[in-house]
């Protein structure tokens, strides 16, 4: 899918939803409505966007801990999901997942996930499930750069490429791993590089660029369809928040963070690319942060306005009580 | 009616579901080349070729994989070659297919067969030898399956195989030739329904997996000791059927509850908790655990034999609670 | 004697270890840019800057590499972040750390110490809030230590670091700041010595970690029923002080085992198996258990103070005891 | 260590022993006086000497499934090897490991291991012990080809590579997995090429020539003696029997196993190039033979004349119980 101006407006109306669900989602917590852990995707929604971008409804994305951007950009109602943020009933998970378990499995959006590099093996299942189907689905892993020292990164990517299954494994690559620095505890600068070690294409684009993220992504996407096999695509990206809740940020310093924001934030330099191209007249500009504004307005009224889900709920949903062995 | 051994129920089953759902797949180490191990998956590879994978010996990323397969609607059955390297995929058993219809507010569904060879085989010491069915009680989301009759196994596994929910079966070397009646056609065993496999009047012996076999023979001996034991086979440890127990319980009013993994904070240790705590009017002796000490599995082949339990066990703990 | 948190507690035990005896070293996620996400090693990094090693996101290989470190003689203080994600190094910790030892037919020694915050803290799910001490406490060769107070949580740190076997250290999230006294200069606290945390005669309460901070609560409240009860806190689940808490059963005649984790096939089955089996003849009620639903635990704050249980699940449970 | 004569026949009877101490222990095995599995060396006994002629007795050494030949090479004594084998209390760990755990700590054995990819990890962490101490001790892992696929394989090495530890990650790679062809589960021929992903050098060598073995692990262990970290070292390597006891070996040709024994057997291998340079004559070749012959005879005899243990061993080594926290 190429990039012209409708498809540019549509992504970058995804990345500034994104933006904003984020900045409130942040706020509410400072006033209570959201408990939990909060781990804010501001600063690399192109990275999201830009994959999202290629994906059919049916085709699958599985998440990290990070996740409301792909939720979003891989079509998840805001509503639920800032619902799901507040505990409510009404939530993408009825309140029992919260930030990092959102989930909305009508989109194939298969979860956010607690466990660092937990969505990589499953994801490869996925794969396996559309190919041994004959579909051609495409299964999207996102996952930060601290899942890349994790054995699941290494077992996973590997069946991927034994069975060359169409799974896309996207790589965060943030220079973060919660407090530390990636360099501190790394021992390749660029992910992309371990590719070689699964016979697979590694391949490394700079994650604030969507227009990069976009075309990088529709080429392995394409491969993984073409029933060619994964891809390990990593995007070098920035993180504007601390890493959860309560972050001292005492492992980076405030120039960093606005140097990015002010030099490297994605919608800005998107923004740019757009209007050079006359693809965005301000009053679109306008017109698009409206609506994202009031997009996630509504769903913090949404949210708000949602009861607590009953007691009783806590028991449902450990295992399908309905069902019967000899149905 | 046929006679069949354990492995072949549980091979026979795989079989018929997969001849009945194009969505059940075969995934594991070996799988293809010898059938695994206990060659349970043989003949798997000549008839549905594209449903089976052997993998790599990365049981992280095959249970990874099974709960993405399921997560996609598929039924993965997948074998852990031995029980033990099951703790290299915990997270993915415990974290990711145990938890996912939870945590996604009942949207998900996880259809996913683990199939565990467990417990004493051949002398392999103490990697070769757990069987660790309480870990798997303990999380919430998942079906623990133990039988311990080829007619189980098959009934069992139909289920196992069918069910929305994550299973982990446990498959006991020990028995795996063990033989038995298997009814012909389909017959599914639902999950948490204990079967009575001896009744009687004077104690109730709780027994699980292997131990079944052993408590009937037990229930022999004790007959010239003048006591009629009742044995009950609880089939799925989770759910655990614990109105059958208890109800045997109170009409014997005395329990022991035998398992051949180790007794602390075992299987029998929930099982005994729970007659304790719902048959407290009726019990007339204490309720009395067998099991292996809590020592790892020793490599000596007399050592080893000393450390199960065996026959005379069920004996001895029967006619301490008779006396 | 001095008034600390249970943070603080295992904080200065750690520093007193480290000061004491150069093989003690740490490893672990953050433990250098935080102190970990409870700052429990904070300082380390600035006193003992070549002994305290933060590593990748990589529990397999955090564990294994201190149960190597601890086989070459070093005395590693592991820290997995939460306790939920000690599933991805199940493997180290069953089969390397803890069978080493007899393995090696006693020529092996494993001196590792496992850190695991665990438990609910802030609301952070399924993943996040799990505390699992019955699965370590099936396994042989391993210590579970629970500490509920600050005088115990340094105490059993540091006999926990000095103890030749691998030791799991329960750190409780929502007891991390629970304050109390701690005596002045060191003192040891053997493993499976239970301590009775409050005397009585009417009924026993064994209470595992924050559970007996809420059993004491109990207490107070218990008092206006005109039932004195007496809270025994086993400290150590693995080896577990089963003297200590019959006695007490036979004294009182009644027990209620309390944890916070969830009750089936949890720690509180061992116990109350134990207990049952032990105290069968001066038993005046049925052991009865109080713990986490089988469920995981749920996001939604009001969902998930529900199924945690709580001082008034304690006061019923007695109630019904009593009644 | 360079190769001279008096080495080389040392090797050379290293060879001979390990090969006719597995010999010798199928042969009881079918006897009934070995019981469990048995995973033989024969055939690769090149990898293991050729690596432990360099070693110290101080050095670490860490193997797997397959591990006589790491023992015996490393100076294990055979009789109490043997006597493990049989079960029986004079065995190296008083017969509760078996073939599978067999250990020798006197001389940092640290022991077989009946997890693939379970002794990377330790062994990264005998790694650590010995430079947090400032020794200059080198740990080696031995591991299969198998293993290289597991995650504990990937957070290992890159966790040694990290903190430049003294590990010599030694993959033996045989071209089998049980009973599976390497080629159908495995993405990258050479194990070698994974060393990329952790920034250490990735050596591949012939493991049927102990010269070749001898040179590169010399190069591997100096490297890590001089705290430049580790290396991971392939080699590619054949086994004659079985994966373990009662293989149908239907994976492999009976041409295949004797092509290897006829022409690339390391031994004769070795013999040959030592014979080319005179460092061995008839009578010295006879010599050594009949050295490893009768040490086997007598370490058969030693096992077979010693008790099994008392059954109350088996509740003993759980735990140090002579311990007291206040001592
Ligand atoms: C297996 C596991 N270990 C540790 C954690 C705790 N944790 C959560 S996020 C995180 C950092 C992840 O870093 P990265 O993968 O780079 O993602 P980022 O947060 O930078 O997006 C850590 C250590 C976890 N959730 N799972
Ligand atoms: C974690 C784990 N999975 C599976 C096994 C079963 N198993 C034992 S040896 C083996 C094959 C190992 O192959 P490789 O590592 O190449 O070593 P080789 O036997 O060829 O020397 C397997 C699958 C095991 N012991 N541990
Ligand atoms: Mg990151
Ligand atoms: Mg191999």
């Amino acid at each position: 899918m190429s990039l012209d101006a409708e498809l540019a407006r549509r992504m970058y109306l995804d990345m500034w939803r994104i933006r904003m669900f984020e900045e409130e989602a942040n706020r509410q917590t400072g006033l209570g409505n959201v408990a939990g852990a909060l781990h804010l995707y501001c600063g690399e929604e192109a990275v999201g966007v830009g994959v999202c971008a290629h994906l059919r409804d049916d085709d699958y994305v599985l998440g990290t801990h990070r996740s409301h951007g792909h939720c979003l950009a891989k079509g998840a109602p805001m509503n639920d999901m800032m619902a799901e943020l507040f505990g409510k009933e009404t939530g993408s998970c009825a309140g029992k997942g919260g930030s990092m378990h959102v989930a909305d499995l009508s989109k194939n959006i298969l979860g956010a996930n607690g466990i660092v590099a937990g969505g990589i093996g499953p994801a490869t299942g996925t794969g396996m499930a559309t190919k041994i189907r004959g579909t051609d689905q495409v299964s999207v892993c996102f996952f930060g750069d601290g899942a890349a020292a994790r054995g699941p990164f290494h077992e996973g990517i590997l069946m991927g490429s034994l069975w060359k299954l169409p799974v896309v494994y996207v790589c965060e690559n943030n220079g973060y791993q919660q407090w530390v620095r990636r360099e501190n505890v790394a021992v390749v600068d660029s992910v992309a590089t371990m590719a070689a070690s699964y016979d697979i294409p590694g391949v490394s684009v700079d994650g604030q660029d969507v227009v990069e993220v976009h075309e990088a992504a529709g080429e392995a996407i394409d491969r993984a369809r073409r029933g060619e096999g994964p891809t390990l695509l990593e995007a070098r990206t920035y993180r504007y928040f601390g890493h959860s809740m309560g972050d001292r940020e005492e492992y980076r310093t405030r120039e960093e963070v606005e140097d990015w924001r002010d030099n490297r934030d994605p919608i800005a330099l998107f923004r740019a690319y757009m209007a050079e191209r006359q693809w965005l007249t301000g009053r679109e500009d306008e017109e698009i942060r409206t609506a994202a504004k009031e997009a996630v307005t509504a769903a913090v009224e949404f949210a708000d306005a949602s009861a607590y889900p009953p007691l009783a709920a806590a028991h449902a949903d450990v295992l399908d009580t309905e069902w019967r062995a000899d149905a | 009616m046929s006679t069949l051994t354990i492995r072949d129920a549980i091979h026979d089953a795989l079989h018929e579901e997969m001849e009945r759902d194009e969505s059940v797949f075969v995934i594991g180490e070996d799988v293809v080349a010898h059938g695994g191990p206990y060659t349970v998956t043989e003949g798997i590879a000549e008839r549905f070729p594209d449903r089976i994978f052997e993998t790599p010996i990365a049981e992280a990323g095959i249970v990874g994989v099974g709960v993405g397969a399921a997560l996609a609607g598929m039924r993965p059955v997948v074998e852990i070659m031995y029980l033990d390297f099951i703790t290299c995929a915990m997270d993915e058993v415990v974290n990711q297919a145990a938890k996912m219809r939870y945590m996604t507010g009942g949207q998900a569904s996880v259809p996913i067969v683990i199939r565990l060879p467990c417990g004493l085989g051949r002398y392999i010491a103490a990697q070769h030898s757990q069987i660790m069915e309480s870990w798997f009680m303990h999380v919430p989301g998942l079906q623990v399956v133990a039988p311990s009759t080829p007619k189980d196994a098959k009934g069992l596994f139909k289920t196992a195989v069918r069910s929305p929910d994550p299973v982990l079966f446990f498959e006991y070397k020990s028995i795996y030739t063990a033989e038995g009646e298997v009814p012909d056609g389909e017959r599914l065993i639902p999950f948490g329904e204990a079967e009575v496999k001896r009744e009687g009047e004077d104690a109730t012996v709780v027994a699980v997996g292997p131990m079944v076999g052993k408590a009937l023979e037990a229930g022999v001996t004790l007959e010239d000791d003048g006591y009629d034991i009742e044995v009950v086979d609880p089939r799925t440890l989770s759910p655990l059927d614990t109105e059958t127990i208890c109800a045997s319980v109170r009409k014997t009013g005395r329990a022991v509850v035998c398992e051949e993994d180790s007794s602390f904070a075992g299987t029998g240790a929930e099982i005994a908790a729970t007659i304790a705590e719902n048959c407290f009017a009726d019990l007339r002796a204490p309720v009395t655990r067998v099991g292996m000490p809590h020592v790892p599995m020793p490599f000596a082949p007399p050592l080893a034999d000393s450390v199960v339990p065996q026959v005379a066990s069920v004996v001895g703990a029967v006619r301490r609670v008779m006396a």
